[in-house]
């Protein structure tokens, strides 16, 4: 198994007409993911990849039509929220929302919403998830990964795609990557996405990738430090030389009042048992130290 | 984005909050009409405070807040701050506006809380001071009140800080201060909203009547709202933003000035920061966080080295790229011409893996670029160029 | 509250609909200069529709709704339509707009919901006729989507909306109409906003450009939301209001004309309605409904009485009370009040029970009233009275 | 037992300094409600009803300090909506809104976020309920009851009152009497309370008054005539004079487009098994000719 996604994944690509929903779409789909259907309002009849995905006017028609559980959304910011509530009211389960951009305050009520109809949303402005050898719904390269057991989870894009690189290198594969994005208001947090892994028998090890700014690897930490327990954990935090009051990146973290420092961070994984490294090449030795044999 | 005092409080009054009137100022001359009208005018004020208009917080420490009594002193006092330098940012504007009698100060903010994914109004009953000191000296004396994601602030939750502040006899003003702020929040989609002090003042002769004003006002703007706000592109202070900033504005760089000798060009935040504490690792300091964003094209490149390189310290430069979206062919010859323009000769350490990292490798390599593998090689290089540089120069 | 066309246009025009020019007139004159504007001003309109403005429906049925191609026509039009009574309503005013060249015809409309508990948005393609007909005869024609009770109307909603009408060449302008519709409804407390026909209507010379606009405008306020929009009242409508009815307005009290001879004073609604059905049970007509409400002092069961008896019909009154916040005492007082100051002699039969009944009964006894004990009864008797009263008449 | 209210019910009055609050809180009190706080805000700290009740200035304060359970809304039309979610917010069960005037759009999202909170909201623009000899909330009377086994739903007022009095009168007792209200938006429908008769062990008859307009009674209805199959059911349905495009009341029921009138409703109830009244007075004999021996 895996979190999230898998072989069992039907994925529509909402804005699957646009420039990066196409070719994220194709990626995804070389990659073997079961891309059932696309969406863009006003295109409805017509056919994407290649003649080879239905695309459908609304996202209910999609899911009666394709029996779709999953979407991955690359509509343009001003819309996003409402493609995001269109797709949970249709029934979707997963939901990944990789556009970047969307206002903060609009993410307020539409996470409550997605929440209240029992879907999950990862993202957004993340670079969604991968299962290793099943699917891969989003932007993450495909050739970084390797199948595994090693369950990821980090707020960065590119930064993930470093420490999975040096996992695979180490050969080290994955059970799922998950880039739960950087943005203020998010879907899904690193807690929710560690309780998902500690819920797969497939996921035997724990990589965190965290960031300053705000205190959600602290509450990770002390949550896995009682539910985690006996599971080879390593993380990495970025930003230990970042400067107080500056906010790093668009979106971005942001140290302030002296709350949110990598130490902090750092201090809290080191007391919930997670082995932290000082540069992310330095993971999957952690993870043999912790006892890892996968 | 950050904006001074006046238009914060511009945006206050437009959502029915009290606001105290003010003038804004830009001489000693400005300052002191302003200070007379409002000293011998229909409001008959006793004094005026005249206060530095800049984002930096500390202003108040700094001496950049003062009283005047009288048309003379004000012109006095306008010419001392206009005179100051608070944070390296000279004080380009002075707010004038007459003296409140303040019978007690709070707190007040709205506040996007990230944790709980929700408005939070955070009220004090110490006003004045920073709310991290509160946090951190005393902090049960801060009422946390969370808007509901979607009904919103709700007037009973209104009265519950209202309540809790004490500030019973301020009741129905209270609420409709607390619904305010959050209104402005949206309004102006404002990740902060901050009333500190949030003041009871006495107002008319004598005893006079008390009445809960909002003192000073702080709002931050959500960046990634700009693009609804038309109007909010007014309010960035053009004082305030150093060249460089506006000119990675323009194209849509994320960038910030450090103190180091390593200009560091990096995709993605997260990983910006991480190169920038790799060559903190290796023994060198990081000249400044730049984060090309995704699928950067040869032209940001090539704008992204021109800031780095304005920099003067700067005596090495690592460019370090993990392709996804952005395609690592691309970001080679954004380099190779970007180069080609340089002023000066910097050496530069340059590292592309992923999407199109092999063709990157080929340009890089004809081009005689020095390149590393891994990123802590690729770190570790740079601070032996810059230390070599250094050396040299 | 029903509002007029006009007015009814002004609101959607106020959220940024689309609604075609037009203007009012009281009199053929300014109806000629009304429609010269439009055929001969910027528009130039090849014909403009003149519209009388009634409450009522089936204005259109009644020949309340004709074109006209020249200023003398528009003026001979509207000297008809101003001349009409339709339904019993003496025509006012008229709408004189330019007439446009539609395509299509559709019905769009925001409801409040009952069963739902929601906003319902109902859309037909089938345009210009009642929705109930077109429920009756081909109900798959009829669209429904709920608004979020907590999101609001999304756009994807709105969007879901014009598929489903074929309206997919007019997607933005068909999810900004329905968007509007839902605002206008929040913006003023509607409980219906009803385009009908909303049109594609082909605009310009020649072939022209297609575009959506709402032709016809039906807003009906929520009563209880007055209190929050002063500025509605301004558009009740003086002419269609009978002074009855703004008399009963003026003192609270639910008042309903009808046909039959025995006045019915109760209090609810839903008492005043079972007191009618057993007045008809035992083989009478009431000639009114009317509700007291809660709590009626004796003051407002006088102003009740005179209403009733304002109707030269009536030949009984039956006076219903079930006390609860409302003390039978104060009616029984307000009763013998009114008696005396009433004009005409017209026989009474009162049930009082409930808070204070024996008092009231008292009372009653004193000023010799006939009383009953149970609803069923005094209906009897007040069938009765009114017939030895019509005999004796 | 009874439906929603019973001796077990711990009362807070929100408006209780009002003077219809103060009026009615009295006679609760009298009639031997349990009512454990008072609530207005900026009143915290006094006593109400001669010194016997506490008031408290929040919801979440009185909750806190008297474990009440259910909550009686007094506060004017501006702020009932308020009110309610106040109510909801601090735990309250079960709310009952008295309040008339309420503008109907404000109540749809109340409606909504109270069912989210797992509240039960009767009315607004509500009588109450009174379940004899235990408890009464609201402004029915509290002489025109007996006790019993008959559950007697209603949207009117001075209707049900009138219902219940022809029952007691004729030595009907009642287990729970509920109004519902007559407003367009209301907290709990017909059907809604006929599911809580149906699981009161209590109840073994339906007395269920109606008015013309809207559907709610054919619904209640369809439901019945499944669900209390065996129950003895009488009904009464106002307004069968009234004429078509007439609102009959202030926020009251009108017929529309020939839906909505007593005909059809009358039709529903009887093919459903409820004896349907011509007068209330006869709603006693119908209970008896259904088999009803209570």
């Amino acid at each position: 198994m895996s979190i999230l996604i898998g072989r069992e994944t039907r994925l529509v690509v909402q804005g699957i007409t646009g420039r990066e929903g196409e070719f994220h779409a194709r990626a995804m789909q070389a990659y073997g993911t079961a891309i059932v259907g696309g969406m863009t309002p006003g295109k409805g009849g017509q056919k994407a990849l290649d003649d080879t995905v239905p695309v459908f006017d609304t996202m209910s028609e999609a899911v009666r039509e394709t029996g779709a559980n999953t979407s991955c959304i690359f509509v343009p910011a001003a819309g996003a929220p409402d493609a995001i509530l269109e797709a949970a009211a249709a029934g979707i389960g997963t939901i990944f929302c990789i556009t970047e951009g969307i206002p903060a305050l609009d993410m307020v009520p539409v996470v409550a919403a997605v929440r209240a109809a029992g879907a999950t949303l990862i993202g957004p402005n993340c670079p969604g998830a991968t299962s290793p050898g099943r699917a891969k719904v989003g932007i993450i390269p495909g050739s970084i990964h390797r199948e595994g057991s090693v369950g990821v989870v980090s707020r960065s894009g590119t930064l993930t795609y470093e420490a999975v690189q040096a996992m695979t290198d180490a050969g080290i594969g994955q059970s799922t990557c998950v880039g739960i994005g950087g943005d203020p208001i998010i879907g899904s947090t690193f807690l929710e996405v560690l309780q998902l892994f500690a819920a797969d028998p497939e996921t035997e090890a724990i990589v965190l990738i965290g960031e300053i700014g705000g205190a959600a690897e602290e509450e990770a930490a002390a949550w896995a430090a009682t539910n985690l327990a006996g599971v080879p954990k390593a993380a990495f935090i970025a930003g230990r030389t970042a400067p107080e009051g500056k906010r790093m990146g668009h979106a971005g973290a942001i140290i302030s009042g002296g709350a949110g420092t990598a130490g902090s961070k750092v201090a809290a994984l080191e007391a919930a048992g997670f082995g932290v490294a000082g540069s992310p090449t330095e993971l999957p030795q952690l993870l043999r130290d912790a006892g890892y044999r996968g | 984005m950050k904006i001074q005092e006046a238009d914060a409080k511009k945006l206050l009054l437009a959502q029915g909050l009290p606001v105290p009137p003010w003038e804004v100022a830009r001489s000693p001359a400005e300052a002191r009409a302003a200070a007379s009208r409002l000293l011998h005018g229909a409001g008959h004020a006793r004094q005026v405070v005249i206060k530095a208009q800049v984002l930096v917080g500390g202003r108040g420490k700094a001496g950049g807040v003062r009283l005047a009594a009288t048309d003379d002193e004000a012109e006095h006092v306008a010419d001392d701050i206009l005179g100051m330098s608070i944070k390296g940012i000279a004080v380009r504007k002075v707010l004038v506006a007459p003296a409140a009698d303040i019978v007690r100060e709070l707190y007040l903010a709205a506040v996007l809380d990230r944790a709980a994914r929700r408005i939070l109004l955070m009220g004090s009953a110490e006003g004045g001071v920073e709310i991290e000191q509160v946090a951190a000296t005393n902090p049960d004396a801060i009422v946390r009140i969370h808007a509901d994601p979607l009904l919103g602030l709700r007037d009973w939750q209104a009265r519950e800080l209202a309540f809790r502040l004490g500030l019973n006899a301020h009741l129905k003003a209270t609420v409709g201060i607390a619904k305010g702020l959050v209104r402005t929040m949206l309004a102006n989609d404002a990740d902060l909203v901050e009333i500190n002090p949030l003041a009871i003042v006495r107002e008319g002769a004598g005893a006079g009547e008390e009445r809960l004003v909002c003192l000073d006002a702080k709002i931050t703007l959500d960046d990634s709202a700009l693009f609804r706000h038309q109007d909010h592109e007014a309010l960035r202070d053009p004082d305030e933003e150093a060249p460089a900033d506006a000119e990675a504005r323009r194209h849509d760089i994320s960038f910030i000035h450090l103190d180091g000798t390593i200009g560091c060009m990096v995709n993605g935040a997260g990983l910006a920061m991480t190169t920038m504490d790799l060559v903190k690792r290796a023994g060198g300091e990081p000249a400044n966080f730049l984060d090309i964003g995704g699928g950067a094209k040869a032209e940001r490149v090539a704008a992204a080295m021109r800031l780095i390189l304005a920099e003067p310290r700067v005596e090495a430069i690592l460019v370090n790229i993990f392709g996804g979206i952005t395609r690592g062919d691309e970001v080679a010859l954004g380099l190779i011409e970007a180069r080609k323009q340089q002023s000066r000769d910097v050496p530069m350490v340059v590292r592309i893996v992923g999407t199109n990292a092999a063709e990157a490798a080929r340009l890089l390599e004809e081009a005689h670029f020095e390149t590393a593998a891994s990123l802590d090689e690729a770190a570790e290089k740079a601070v032996a160029a810059a230390r070599a540089q250094g050396q040299a120069a």
